[in-house]
């Protein structure tokens, strides 16, 4: 029975400001989690703190809120025990980059098939509006003091430089694109990234919706739209490790990390980089466990009657004296 | 005379003390005797001093004592750090090449050790040098016996034509394991045996360690006589295994289902999952292979997360750890408190604080896991007195995790890690597996993961289970898990939550709580590994007609208090030993019971207490001779 | 009739609910009058409820009560969820575009509250609406004063001629505050005033505010009588301020000299922080301006890393965190304590486990503070309860850490911080800077950071000292802080640790372990933010003639034993008051005194406790009445 | 005076295995202090935990042995604190790349004036062998039971990816090229990174002197040398960034990184990056607190007698009513 972009929202009172760009990527989560027609129970949102980090309550599928940068570490857990589960994780910037950045760098050395989403609106959301890792050196947003004293980090660049194997920028916006790109990271053999450019109106106000639609460099007598941002298929783009050999994979990357460095007016989005030819964690494990995938840590039975079925007679047996 | 004689190899860190150790243990225990086995070393890898103690009886034991009766030592430190272990009658073999070697050439000898050296050596009028201490150990009736271990090597390389052997340097282990044996008049068959198995699956080297074996084994019959603590012979008792501290909880683990193990490495936790891994693909009976996932996290706070986020499946999930590790794991021990997962966090516990002494022996966490995690929730802090014991009680964690829904710590120690024990045979038949109420299909709709049920525990649903899908926080929140201010749902769920500690205690059956190894109006209370040593002080009281009693106390966490009273009203007075500094147990004794503890028996050096130690301060304490604080000092 | 009167408004996060209380506090303060006001809110932005509490009266108070005077409601929210605070001559001023509005259409009110206000409704027979709410407060006696907000800026657009004010809905605050001073009788110049010097950079702002005020207190003074509850006259108080929770600690910290303070944000402490960083550059007298260089750090970790490098160069540093980044402290925690770093960590409880209610109050951390980290090392754990306290408390935990060589735990919360008192202005004069054994010049070579003396301190150099190089690490180390795994510089070096907590008893003067205000038969202990609500409770009991004795816990580790035993040695039953679950301080109280607590009173809903409250549960308890544990769970 | 490269060395006994790569980069450290003779008590060595984390007590300046994965929080606090101390964090890849990677990242936006050198022997040294960070996916040193399932990180991509600005690279057993880097590194104007290759004899059995050296890719018929390890300088590889334009500064990024994927037959060392435009921490605090360099926080004078001496009448008179 197909499911309705509907099965998959909650009744929980969503409490974003109004206008926030929240509320397009968890849109743009459900669609994609209805187009693909996954059953509610196979799927798993695990989120961060912040106010991204709510996300996990307002989408009909299993929804682990965690703590504060650590959603990566949960939501691999799960993935490696039950791998037969949808798994996404999502956060804050500051989740993901600042507190949680050493568990993204580990993440991608991983490469367990699972997607993680960070909602990057420059700003601490829910501690009101410090700035976030994603911030440029010298902005000063309305919520901040003085000006940022932080260098930014690029999370296309850090994901890449991590080993993620899958890397795209969607826009909170864009909820279609980023739909797809949800579904294209999913779909995905390996671990997948999306860094989402997500306006907060109440806190950032450098990057706004106006700012990313280019109003401030739009010349209004051209009467032509300049949007900062643009997409990277449509230029040609080819983000893919078609083969594994070193020269391939390193051009493919240095193109990304490259491409992650535009920034200003002109904004990339779409998929950086992919890379199946990197072997996903589950084949790693299978290397040494061949029937992982088969009967992985979640579906091995291991009582019959209140009594243990596993045989360790042969370990006891070279124990015994 | 009953056999009971400890034999101490020493030498440098990587040099094969471990292993000559396990040799001699496994033949001995090959042999029948009961063994009990510990080892000491530095933080370090290469070049510091390292030492194994294995004492041998033919009755059970559970400890070490202070005397060594057969000493093995190819390398200098170890006679002048042990050669005053060495009781009048028992003998010490070194390496005759050593003799004229002074203090200060041994760089590994730090500066507060070698003044203590040479202060005793001055008062005894000696020189400065393995000679020196030599001396006084003679003087003390100890039988030295010098061999050259290189004239050996080389005699051997003549004599099978191999002159690559002469160089080998690694063999001194195989030789002091050799040379002792025929000293105590073992039999070799054992050894070569051993020898051989050890090195099944590389025969050119088992050959070359049995030509070793046997030409020292033959040169010290030849060469010397048996010493006075020459052991009885025994009969073998069936269903023996000689197994090592990480390897209870270990197989305990394999056993009860656990399936995954993310972990950090830190000692002396990691042997543990080394163990796991290297044993991953599990035989299960009447299904295809089962397999243990471990995974080496990029940190504690990772392992932890990974743990809970494995539990959420329904997996039986664990962690293995020890105090900076644990330490890291205090806000997710939070998370996983509020949200009723049920995981174990098995803690080997060393020396704190801080990095303090790594390799070394401690119980000083106990009121950290306690209270470890800001805020009020649920937790289940148990102790393991034994290598046997944590086997057993390894099951009953995943099951109280399980049936009552709260992360359990699993304590265990240095002591028990780096101890090697004989014991009977674990019996998986004796494990139970309860997994409380775990859903393997949901019948009550809409599934709300936090019913507010009668006993206050609710069903459980898993990651991937039909219709039961439920949302986590680490808020507060509601009965499905969604995040809620509202001050009496806040009620509400406190209660739920905290009056799991009621019900643990109302649950766990006493005799898992606490066990009494009988009463007397001296009473020691105690917890974790201090159970060895203990017992086998009381029992050579016993052999003097003294009657100390003696509670372990397991469950430590909610404190069985009304148990304990009980179990203690007509004690006069309560001796309390542990391995830390503040006495914590009688910290936690008074918190509960109201009632002071009336000695401490305390060690903080970092090595374990032997029984010797724990009998003399008894004796102190029943003469009236004790200070309320006995701080005991045994070790190098 | 003296005066004692509690205004409150609410409203939706982010409008404006704060800044309306600023200006109504700020009016009060500045005629006389003596403020106590309380904010309470959602873990969310914008949207969810939020409330603040003003309590203004012509004698010192310290807390907040249940009743409720005046209200001003500018949403339907407020309306529900306090209609029923206010008490019977009290009033309610609200919108009255809102009366229509049914519970249904509120869709920030969560089911469980919902559910239980229709149920109130049902059995008082009221439709389930404003209307209905507003219905069973008049019949309690309440006034109602409709307002319509809108047509009030309407009706001045067209005055001014400045149609924008029309949709200026953030005006709404600033109508409330200015018709509650018109009902109430107030002066409205000090209103025109404040309005003034909040937007003094903003001039076109200011007198939009001013127009706006000026109306609506004219409306006010105009359509409606003084209520009851209108305030006597009060002669200003000299050199009285208004603070707020924050900024105890942070001006505390820059009088002591706290120069670094490395922070990573979380409610409810990062107030402290940015407000340090606002203030960063600081006049010094007779010299060059100084700074505090607060750094916003990527985690909690971090942070203490951070602050224990800034101590070791000299440099008096801080952190200011709340349970999960304190949580995330423990094990650096620890390294402090064995490389003796003074440190002060500023900790604001808030409702725990986990994330909790991250908005709300708590006091559950108190055993976590005093076990956090495992092993064993010495730290003080020292509480403050209240704002002002908090700022003389803040220089003397500098000095503690700094005389002691410990790190320092100073524990505060929610209730705190998110406090507005009017109280006596700071006296920076009152302060002593005591940096104990820091040296400025080192005159004994070769210097040993970790030297044995007679008291167990040693002189402490800091990085950059001629002469004064170091070593520290978190391994045991010998006196220069030199990794070492000697068994005797183990028992030195942790007896030397140890032994600080007897000198830190003995050398804090009494009364800044122990406040003691007053005893009797029945006597409250307590500790923290509770103090203040208990001593308006006691001040209500002594108006009835009956004495309850009290005493504050300052130092709450080490424990205060025998000074708290010898205050309370003829005291008969004894109550802990705590905002907890399971009575922290009672526990603790037992582990040292041995003695149980006879009542608990307790709070956990995340809301901080009135005195009437307080009042109510002692009245229960002297009459016999009482349970064990009396729970409280006033306020929304 | 000048001070003597024995002057740097303490009496504590280094109890690292023979032959371990650890004594040359001690060895480098104390040439370096020695060459730009620093006063001893003007320098500060942290570091964290592992076999590497005992460098702090070998070298006679301030040593701070720090907690595992954490040296670089404890120095930039006390470069904060004290910036006229030489602050120098060392550590295991582990420790700076596993446990530490989030501080790691972090620091990089910092920028703060110190160095921070890792000691890269892929395994983890002092915990008896497991994989460290760094070793690469498959790999099977000694002292693992069974193949690394895990993706290497790239130390000098993830430098700076982070916002380092100065990269380099070292080898253990070329102590005076290391010496020469380590003070470059000190030199630079921000904060500098050197990641260090050192052979593991006792448990890496992979990446060892001997594979460097490239004996088993050296023909040795042919009787030359092909040793893994060439010198950027040596090819006139140019890692400055020279002037503020994107382009520069993307140009040498991007090499930098393209560079940082050579690995297998070829290893360059040598710094890779170095940009000094990108302002170092202490002048951003001084757009803020302009005599922060000349009055930092450990030179501040806080009280006479006793007695407070900053003076916060302005701050109370704000709050007076
Ligand atoms: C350990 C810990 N430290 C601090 C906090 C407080 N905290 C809550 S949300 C947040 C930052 C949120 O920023 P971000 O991750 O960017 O998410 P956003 O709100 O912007 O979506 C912080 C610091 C916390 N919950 N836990
Ligand atoms: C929090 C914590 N977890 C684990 C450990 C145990 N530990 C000590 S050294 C080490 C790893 C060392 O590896 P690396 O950083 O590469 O240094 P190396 O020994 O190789 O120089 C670990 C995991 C610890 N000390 N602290
Ligand atoms: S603060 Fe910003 S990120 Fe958070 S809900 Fe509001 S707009 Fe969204
Ligand atoms: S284990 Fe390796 S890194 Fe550690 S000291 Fe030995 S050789 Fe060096
Ligand atoms: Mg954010
Ligand atoms: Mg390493």
């Amino acid at each position: 029975m197909a499911l309705k972009l509907s099965d998959y929202k909650t009744e929980v009172h969503n409490d974003w400001c109004p206008g926030c760009g929240d509320f397009g990527i968890v849109n743009a989560i459900q669609m994609a989690l209805a187009e693909m027609n996954i059953p509610r129970h196979k799927a798993a949102i695990f989120s961060g703190i912040g106010c991204s980090g709510k996300t996990s309550h307002f989408i009909h599928t299993f929804g682990i809120h965690t703590l504060h940068g650590r959603v990566l570490t949960f939501a691999q857990g799960a993935a490696i025990s039950n791998p037969e589960m949808t798994i996404v994780a999502a956060g804050g910037d500051g989740d993901g980059l600042g507190i949680g950045a050493g568990h993204f760098v580990a993440a991608g050395r991983r490469n367990i098939n699972m997607t993680y989403i960070i909602f990057n609106n420059g700003v601490y959301g829910l501690t009101k509006g410090q700035a976030s890792p994603t911030l440029r050196l010298g902005e000063k947003t309305k919520s901040l003091p003085s000006p940022n004293t932080n260098y930014n980090v690029n999370p296309i660049g850090l994901a890449v430089a991590s080993g993620f194997t899958f890397v795209a920028r969607g826009y909170s916006y864009d909820v279609r694109h980023l739909k797809d790109l949800i579904i294209a990271a999913i779909k995905h053999k390996g671990l997948s990234f999306l860094d989402v450019l997500q306006p907060c109106p109440t806190y950032n106000d450098i990057n706004t919706r106006d700012w990313y639609a280019g109003t401030d460099i739009t010349d209004e007598s051209a009467k032509e739209t300049h949007s900062r941002i643009y997409k990277l298929e449509d230029t040609g783009y080819d983000p893919i490790v078609h083969y594994e050999e070193e020269s391939e994979i390193n051009e493919k990357l240095s193109q990304a990390l490259i491409k992650s460095l535009e920034w200003g007016t002109k904004i990339p989005t779409g998929i950086f980089y992919k890379n199946e030819i990197i072997t996903p964690y589950a084949e790693r494990l299978m290397d040494k466990i061949p029937n992982y995938l088969e009967n992985p840590p979640a579906k091995q039975k291991i009582s019959s009657n209140g009594k243990p079925i596993t045989d360790v007679s042969k370990i006891l047996d070279s124990l015994q004296v | 005379m009953n056999t009971d004689l400890t034999w101490l190899i020493g030498g440098p860190q990587g040099s094969g003390v471990e292993s000559g150790a396990n040799i001699f243990s496994k033949v001995c225990a090959g042999i029948g005797y009961q063994v009990f086995g510990k080892r000491e070393f530095y933080s370090n890898i290469k070049g510091e001093h390292s030492y194994f103690a294995v004492r041998i009886s033919d009755k059970k034991i559970h400890s070490n004592v202070n005397d060594v009766h057969l000493m093995v030592a190819f390398d200098g430190e170890t006679i002048f750090r042990h050669a005053d272990e060495v009781v009048e009658g028992g003998a010490i073999i070194y390496d005759s090449d050593l003799e004229e070697t002074k203090i200060d050439e041994v760089h590994t000898l730090d500066i507060y050790f070698k003044s203590r050296l040479e202060k005793y050596l001055e008062s005894k009028n000696k020189e400065f040098s393995i000679k020196g201490i030599l001396e006084t150990a003679k003087e003390r009736g100890v039988t030295l016996l010098p061999v050259s271990f290189r004239e050996i090597l080389s005699k051997l390389a003549e004599d099978t034509n191999n002159p690559k052997l002469k160089g080998m340097i690694r063999m001194f282990n195989v030789i002091g394991v050799s040379l002792s044996l025929g000293i105590l008049g073992l039999d070799s068959k054992p050894l070569l045996d051993s020898i051989e198995s050890i090195f099944s699956k590389k025969p050119k080297v088992a050959e070359i360690n049995k030509q070793v074996a046997n030409y020292a084994y033959n040169y010290a019959t030849a060469k010397f006589d048996k010493i006075n603590f020459s052991p009885n012979s025994v009969s073998k008792e069936p269903n023996t295994i000689l197994v090592q501290g990480h390897q209870g909880t270990a197989i305990g683990k394999m056993v009860c289902g656990c399936r995954f193990q993310p972990y950090y490495p830190i000692t002396p936790a990691s042997d543990e999952s080394v163990y796991l891994e290297s044993n991953e693909i599990l035989n299960v009976k009447e299904d295809r292979p089962g397999s243990t996932v471990v995974v080496q996290t990029e940190d504690e706070i990772s392992a932890i997360g990974m743990m809970i986020g494995g539990a959420l499946t329904g997996t039986r999930s664990s962690t293995c750890t020890s105090g900076p590790g644990f330490s890291l794991m205090a806000e997710a021990l939070g998370w996983a408190g509020i949200n009723e997962v049920p995981v174990v966090i098995t803690n080997y516990q060393r020396s704190g604080p801080s990095t303090g002494l790594p390799t070394r022996h401690g119980q000083d966490d106990l009121l950290f896991a306690i209270n470890a995690g800001h805020g009020e929730f649920p937790r289940i802090v148990y102790a393991s007195g034994a290598i046997e014991e944590s086997f057993y009680d390894t099951g009953k964690c995943f099951n109280f995790a399980d049936i009552f829904q709260v992360p359990v710590i699993h304590l265990l120690d240095k002591f028990i890690a780096s101890s090697v024990i004989t014991c009977k045979r674990f019996d998986p038949e004796k494990v139970t597996i309860d997994r409380g109420k775990l859903l393997d299909k949901i019948k009550q709709k809409p599934y709300k993961r936090f019913e507010q049920t009668s006993d206050g525990i609710s069903p459980r649903s898993k990651l991937g289970l039909e219709d039961g899908i439920f949302w986590n926080t680490g808020d507060e929140s509601d009965e499905y898990g969604h995040i809620s201010e509202d001050p009496y749902m806040r009620i509400q769920m406190m209660d739920k939550r905290l009056s799991r500690f009621d019900l643990i205690l109302n649950q766990i059956p006493k005799e898992d709580q606490v066990v009494s190894f009988g009463m007397a109006d001296h009473c020691i209370i105690s917890w974790g590994s201090t159970k060895g040593p203990i017992l086998d002080a009381i029992d050579m009281l016993k052999k003097e007609n003294i009657n100390v009693g003696f509670i372990q106390i397991k469950l430590l966490h909610p404190f069985p208090t009304e148990y304990v009273k009980s179990l203690l009203k007509d004690v006069k007075t309560i001796i309390d030993v542990e391995a830390n500094h503040t006495g914590q147990l009688g910290i936690l004794f008074k918190q509960n019971l109201g009632r002071d503890v009336d000695y401490f028996i305390l060690k903080y050096t970092g090595r374990s207490m032997t029984s010797t130690e724990i009998y003399d301060s008894l004796k102190k304490i029943l003469g009236n001779k004790a200070k309320k604080r006995e701080i005991l000092t045994h070790g190098a």
